[in-house]
């Protein structure tokens, strides 16, 4: 394993910078439109991360569905339903729920970064030895065709499987955000009662 | 013939059943007259058999009738049996005579109330069971009987259900007597557990020949003894026994007089080889307990004013004098004594009842007096009866009272100087009873009208009924129920020839008739009384008791006739010493608040406990549902707490991964 | 021969993220951040996979993340639809309001 | 108490017992709710016809041979070694028959008062569950027909019963629900040990018995857990006070089978599960039994006789009563088990006749208050006649069955546990007590106003009452029939707890004396046979009047 560069590193905290500071700007921007704006920049840098890590098509797939669909997604409901800045942040309704907030979000990356740090050697078997990585012995989409036959060959069950949760998810969220008819009102009335 | 031992109880038996199917259509009086000749039907199936026995030697009266295997479980084999001897066919003469003449003296007592059929039932039952109990071979066929006769007493007592005297009474009876029944069962567990059979021939023959041990007889008599004590309501069990006069006069005469309250007696006699071998305390205590009861009885019984409480009281006398012959070793006077009183209290009892009918159910002598005119036959028969219990020779009596007195000399002075004493006070008693009710001046004409009579028929209709109230004379009662009476007279004066003592004027043949007979019976366990003191004064001992019942007579009429001596009839004797209300009290009020402390208990502390988990349960469930607040974030946040402790467990504490 | 930074960093990197996401779902009541504070936590699982994947050289790490962008996807849709149906019958409601919910 | 694999008929009588009612209850439920009138129809002929086969199954009884008759055994799980395994021997045949009579005789006897189909149907299941639970040989299978028995009952009391009923029945079904889960826990547990002593997994009753040789702690811990089980099911004191509560507030047809044969679940259950699986801790732990049971004779009475409800007074009647056979089973003696087990019929019979008497009482006044009622020997007569010979057996008088039962009973334990005894035979006194006091409220005196419209037994009512009292005189008179087919097992059942323990079953030693002859006279035998059965037939002439 060869020592990393000074590129590498400066690609690896520049991305990183940006994700921790987009994820803390979802956490404390009061406008849900400049929080999803923050995610944004996050998912941007974890897509530089996958490219760092040789994950090419990741990367894509990254930056077109969440950056370019959910995070859409979120925007258009976020329009559809007006930009609430209503609720007061310095309030917190329920008792010591944020130093429990902050006791699990400490003790949780203390805890992991502790396991994982101590887990260090064990993890550094042979790096890179399965992959089939751009530029060597391959071609430029060696990467996209390795997990292609991985996908449609080991997991292609599940794979068919996703595309029905899609659809699913599709009729679903049509029919929970239909606008009822008086008649049909009435029955949802029933249930709510 | 003694093999047709089982007609003597079959005949009643199918008596009960037919009445039971068919009492109603029978009708009055013809369900009476049924069940009469049953009971005369057995009565004549008794002759028979004791006929036959008479043919035999004296040895071989003894016959064991097997009916069939009642109770078979491993070792513990009990026949349905009959077991024929001198003794039990003794019991069933007069068991099966008196009954007859009793049922027939009902056909006229009980005439025009309207329960009349279950009256016979009930008679015809209880005729069954008294036979069974009498010709048991073992324990639990005595014992059937022994209930069975409880049970036709309870039923019977309580005839007048409406009355709750009467309800009450009979309770009372059938509980008080399951105490007594408490001491048969162990007894015959007791019998089981050391011999191996609760059969009386193989009891019997094991005392005799000295296999059983003095501890287990001592064991097993004093058991039986209180059940005996129970039934032959002596103290302290005998409170039932005046509250059962609320049942109709037959049954006061036929069951607690003639008949079930000697049933403990009987069972005495039929054990007396276990109590001979029992340890020498028992027989004093029998001895005791019946002399004790015998006076305590008769100073009761001179101070009450109801004409049956009279007789209850001198019944249980009666009864103690025969215990203190057992007590004493004389099983055959005690037989002797049984058997003349079951005729003249028989007798007195009836003639109450024909002396109450006459008055319209008037049972209060102060509303009596003067009867003899109005009712000559009632009257001559009672003064027979009369007679008989003071011990006036030559009635009957005089014989079974003096051979006990002698007896009881024989062992103790001081049982001997109460028995006189106690023989004084009856005589004293009685006469009192006769001159209120038969002589002095009529006490009744100002109680003539119906509103008078107020405690005898609470009800809307009169219970005892035969034609209007109003005005009347008291009357003589019917023939039918005269007959008996003057059967029963002719016994009470000739009953005494069964066992005439060894005195001058006696022909030696005519002596000692029932000791010869019984003999077989008793053998082992009859005190030996020749040679004693006492037997060699038998003269000077019939002039005491003569005089003492003379005395007796005599001091009765000076106080009730002539009122030359003021009467003393003090509370504590009217009221029974206190002992019955004592006993009253202590069951309603310790008793009962002890009863209902534990029914409280129950329902606070044992089902307050089941029921405390439940509420506990439920007042844990209400604190801990707070916790479920709905709030998502707060899921959430332990959710992840959670999962930082498990992380911190693995991480820091078992120091993995 | 790839990713020459150590794994290590990427896995800290990714449990500072998550943590970031998880501390965000709990103090924010606006239900859209709530889930967009989840993205961030199933990104920071993305990461993980990834740094794992060429770390164990193992495609199968890729093909997780895959699957885990479809469901996601398919979890905001869903979810998102559920939002959009509460708020419009009463605006502005926050997650603690749903507590409702829980009868 | 060795299985013996073929009885004398083919015919696989015992599974046709417990299927019948299952197919009936089955049938009752489909039935259209147009048709109001069918389900009673064909819960009787599916309870008679299962009456039948019981009444068949006692004809055909092989008497004085001990082990299991008629069994049946099919492989059902077989890695776990479940098998469906019946048979029926002297200690359970009774209780089947008198399972297989009760029912019908309830159907018949009283009517529901709304919902007929339902109440058939779980009536019909109830019947299968508890003759399975009679039955079954298999503790799996055991454990399965005992626990579906609790969730009709649950339903007949919930559904049926009167005003307290749904506090009653949750109390009757968690409380009985506690126990059983001890049991079942000790059932694996049992299970699970005695694998390794036979090499293999069975939950097979006779197997395990057999074969296991359990340590002596180890066998204590698995039996107190099925004891709690039984000890709830019986009740023994102090876990008794479900039964008041259950009793009073269930339908009449609940009460009649809950006192009947329900409850000698429990006793049964000592029998066949406690002793004979773990003849060691039984006997270990009689004192502890022995003297619960007497303070459950005393106290029960005690409790009965302050009750102002009669169907309270008589619960804690059956209370005391039970009392008297767990005394008998924890005595171990030939004459005190065989007590036992004919009390348990005893006790079915007369404390069902009397749930059925009570709850005509209900019908007639609509009120179970003793003091409301008074009088009604006077208006009813026969009824009360018939109330006394039903209470008059209840008391124990002897030549009525209570007796019976109860004399064995205290004889044998006389024997083992003399004092115990002695306290016990007092019971026989408040029984007395209590009875004849409710008795004398009840029917003595002059009726009031609203009881002297009080209607005399209707001839149905007669003729459901007859078999009890037919029963009740037969059995007090000539038990020997029924003792003859219980001795065998009983007697083996000692011999087995003997050869576990260190136990010596005591002989009184019959002396010298005149020991009676058995088995002759037969001429005299049969006639008076004829004469008691004619006491027996003409009652049941007078009643149907």
């Amino acid at each position: 394993m060869s020592d990393a560069t000074f590129l590498e590193y400066v690609v690896f905290f520049s991305a990183a910078v940006m994700m921790l500071g987009g994820a803390i700007g979802v956490v404390i921007f009061k406008s849900p439109v400049h929080a999803a704006l923050s995610l944004v920049l996050t998912l941007f840098g974890v897509a530089v991360q996958f490219v760092a890590l040789e994950a090419h098509f990741l990367a894509a797939v990254q930056v077109i569905v969440y950056a370019g669909a959910i995070v859409v997604l979120f925007l258009f409901v976020i329009m559809l339903l007006g930009v609430d800045e209503s609720i007061d942040l310095s309030i917190e309704p329920i008792p010591i729920q944020r130093p429990l907030a902050a006791v699990m979000g400490v003790g949780l990356i203390g805890l992991v970064a502790a396991a994982v740090v101590r887990a260090r050697d064990a993890l550094v078997i042979n790096p890179g030895t399965g992959l089939d990585v751009a530029g060597e012995n391959a071609g430029q989409d060696a990467n996209i065709k390795q997990l292609a036959e991985n996908l449609y060959g080991d997991h292609v069950f599940a794979f068919e499987l996703t595309s029905v949760l899609l659809i699913v998810a599709v009729v679903g969220t049509v029919l929970l955000t239909r606008k009822w008819s008086k008649a049909d009102d009435d029955s949802v009335e029933r249930f709510d009662s | 013939m003694a093999e047709l031992v089982w007609l003597i109880p079959a005949f009643p038996l199918f008596g009960f059943l037919t009445i039971l199917v068919f009492g109603r259509r029978f009708g009055d009086p013809f369900a009476g007259w049924f069940a009469t000749a049953m009971v005369f039907a057995s009565f004549i199936a008794s002759v028979g058999v004791y006929s036959d026995l008479l043919g035999m030697n004296e040895e071989d009266r003894e016959h064991i009738e097997n009916l069939y295997s009642w109770v078979p479980v491993g070792n513990l084999q009990i026949d349905l049996a009959f077991l024929v001897d001198p003794l039990s066919i003794t019991m069933c003469l007069f068991v099966t005579g008196i009954g007859g003449l009793i049922h027939l003296y009902s056909i006229g007592y009980m005439h025009g109330d309207d329960k009349f059929s279950k009256f016979f039932l009930y008679l015809n039952l209880f005729i069954f069971s008294m036979t069974l109990l009498v010709l048991g071979e073992n324990l639990l066929v005595t014992f059937l009987g022994w209930e069975g006769v409880g049970t036709c007493s309870y039923l019977l007592i309580a005839f007048w259900q409406t009355r709750e005297s009467a309800a009450t009474a009979g309770k009372k009876a059938f509980i008080t007597n399951r105490v007594g029944d408490w001491g048969v069962m162990l007894a015959m567990f007791l019998a089981f557990s050391t011999v191996g059979s609760i059969s009386y021939s193989v009891l019997n023959n094991n005392a005799e020949s000295g296999l059983l041990s003095e501890t287990t007889a001592t064991g097993i008599a004093v058991l039986l003894f209180v059940g005996a004590v129970g039934k032959s309501a002596q103290l302290p069990l005998y409170i039932w026994l005046p509250d059962a006069m609320e049942g109709p006069t037959p049954v006061s005469a036929l069951i607690h007089a003639a008949t079930m309250v000697t049933a403990g007696v009987f069972l005495m006699v039929r054990i007396n080889p276990i109590l001979t071998v029992a340890a020498d305390w028992v027989l004093p205590m029998i001895a005791w307990i019946g002399v004790i009861t015998a006076l305590f009885a008769a100073t009761i019984a001179l101070a009450q004013t109801d004409i049956k409480k009279v007789l209850a009281y001198s019944t249980i006398s009666q009864l103690g004098y025969m215990f203190l012959a057992i007590g004493s070793g004389a099983y055959i006077a005690a037989i002797f004594h049984m058997v003349t009183h079951a005729v003249f209290k028989a007798l007195l009892f009836l003639g109450s009842g024909s002396v109450i009918h006459g008055m319209h159910d008037e049972q209060d002598m102060n509303k009596m007096g003067k009867l003899f005119k109005y009712m000559p036959i009632t009257a001559s028969t009672f003064i027979v009866g009369w007679l008989a219990i003071a011990g006036v020779p030559p009635f009957s009596g005089f014989w079974s009272k003096d051979e006990i007195l002698l007896f009881a000399l024989g062992d103790s002075v001081a049982l001997y100087v109460i028995g006189i004493i106690t023989a004084l006070l009856t005589a004293l008693y009685m006469t009192r009873m006769v001159i209120m009710t038969f002589f002095g001046e009529a006490k009744w004409t100002s109680f003539a009208n119906e509103d008078e009579m107020p405690e005898v028929s609470p009800g809307e209709e009169p219970v005892e009924t035969h034609g209007a109230h109003g005005e009347f004379k008291p009357h003589e009662s019917p023939i039918i129920m005269l007959i008996p009476l003057v059967v029963l007279a002719v016994g009470g004066l000739l009953a005494g020839l069964i066992q005439l003592p060894s005195l001058w004027g006696v022909p030696d043949s005519a002596e000692h008739q029932l000791e010869d007979w019984l003999h077989p019976d008793v053998a082992f366990g009859e005190a030996e009384i020749a040679g004693t003191w006492a037997d060699d004064h038998v003269m000077l001992l019939v002039i005491i008791a003569i005089s003492a019942a003379l005395a007796g007579i005599l001091l009765g009429w000076l106080i009730y006739q002539r009122k030359r001596v003021k009467a003393w009839e003090p509370t504590l004797f009217a009221n029974g010493w206190y002992y019955n209300w004592a006993v009253s009290w202590f069951m309603g009020n310790p008793g009962r608040e002890g009863f209902e402390d534990v029914a409280i208990f129950d329902s606070k502390v044992i089902d307050g406990a089941v029921n405390g988990v439940g509420v506990a349960v439920r007042e844990v469930a209400t604190t801990e549902k707070k916790t479920q607040s709905g709030y998502l974030r707060q899921y959430a946040g332990i959710i992840g707490i959670g999962a930082v402790l498990l992380l911190g467990w693995f991480v820091v504490v078992r120091g993995i991964l | 021969m790839i990713a020459a930074i150590e794994p290590t960093w990427y896995l800290v990197l990714a449990s500072v993220l998550f943590g970031i996401g998880a501390f965000g779902l709990l103090v924010r009541r606006n239900p859209l951040i709530m889930f967009m504070c989840i993205e961030l936590m199933l990104n920071a699982a993305n990461l993980t996979f990834v740094a794992l994947a060429v770390q164990l050289g193992d495609i199968n790490g890729q093909t997780a993340v895959f699957f885990v962008l479809v469901v996601a996807a398919a979890e905001v849709v869903v979810g998102l639809g559920i939002i959009v149906s509460i708020l419009r019958r009463s605006p502005g409601t926050t997650a603690d309001d749903l507590a409702e919910l829980k009868g | 108490m060795l299985a013996s694999e073929t009885g004398p008929i083919a015919f696989p009588i015992l599974t046709a017992i417990v299927l019948v009612p299952i197919v009936g209850a089955l049938l009752v439920a489909l039935m259209p709710k147009s048709r109001p009138e069918y389900p009673k129809m064909l819960a009787l002929l599916s309870s008679v016809g299962t009456g039948a086969l019981t009444l068949w199954l006692m004809a055909s009884f092989e008497t004085g041979d001990a082990g299991f008759q008629f069994v049946s055994k099919h492989m059902w799980i077989e890695p776990w070694g479940i098998s469906w395994h019946l048979g029926v021997d002297g200690i359970s045949l009774f209780l089947v028959v008198l399972t297989g009579v009760l029912f019908p005789l309830a159907i018949v006897g009283i009517d529901p008062h709304h919902d007929g189909k339902p109440y058939y149907a779980w009536l019909l299941l109830l019947q299968a569950g508890v003759l399975g639970s009679f039955l079954s040989l298999d503790l799996f299978v055991f454990f399965i027909f005992f626990e579906i028995v609790l969730v009709p009952m649950y339903f007949l009391i919930g559904g049926w019963g009167y005003e307290n009923r749904v506090y009653a029945a949750t109390k009757f079904f968690l409380y009985t629900m506690l126990g059983s889960a001890f049991m079942l826990v000790g059932l694996i547990a049992t299970v699970a040990l005695a694998s390794k002593d036979l090499g293999k997994t069975t939950f097979d009753l006779v197997e395990i018995a057999e074969g296991a040789n359990f340590a002596a702690s180890t066998g204590r811990w698995l039996f107190f857990a099925f004891a709690i089980a039984f000890a709830v099911k019986v009740p023994i004191f102090p876990l008794h006070t479900w039964l008041p509560d259950a009793h009073t507030q269930a339908p009449t047809a609940g009460s009649v089978v809950l006192a009947g044969v329900m409850l000698k679940l429990g006793t049964y259950g000592f029998l066949r599960f406690g002793l004979y699986l773990f003849p060691e801790a039984s006997y270990w732990s009689r004192h502890f039994w022995l003297t619960l049971a007497v303070i459950g004779i005393i106290y029960g009475a005690i409790v009965a006789t302050m009750q102002m409800d009669l169907k309270r007074l008589v619960a804690y009647s059956s209370v005391a009563h039970m009392g008297f056979i767990v005394l008998g089973i924890f005595a171990f003696t030939t004459q005190s088990m065989s007590g036992s087990a004919i009390q348990m019929i005893n006790h079915g019979v007369s404390t069902g006749a009397l749930f059925l008497l009570v709850g005509m009482i209900y019908d007639r006044r609509k009120t179970r208050k003793i003091s409301e009622l008074t009088g009604i020997q006077k208006v009813a007569p026969i009824f009360a006649a018939s109330f006394m010979i039903v209470m008059l057996s209840s008391i124990g008088v002897p030549g009525l069955n209570g007796f019976v039962g109860e004399f064995l009973i205290l004889i044998g334990s006389f024997l083992t546990a003399r004092w115990w005894t002695v306290v016990a035979t007092a019971g026989v006194i408040l029984a007395a007590l209590y009875l004849l006091w409710a008795y004398q409220r009840v029917f003595h005196g002059e009726p009031d106003e609203e009881n002297k419209k009080f209607r005399e037994l209707s001839l149905k009512e007669g003729m459901v009452l007859l078999p009890f009292l037919g029963v009740i005189v037969f059995m007090g008179v000539y038990p020997k029939p029924v003792l003859d087919r219980i001795e065998p097992t009983v007697d083996a059942l000692i011999t087995h707890v003997e050869d576990h323990t260190d136990y010596v079953e005591p002989e009184p030693i019959v002396q010298i004396g005149v020991v009676s002859e058995h088995g002759e006279d037969d001429g005299e035998e049969g006639e008076h046979d004829e004469s008691e059965d004619g006491e027996e037939v003409e009652h049941e002439e007078d009643e149907g009047e």
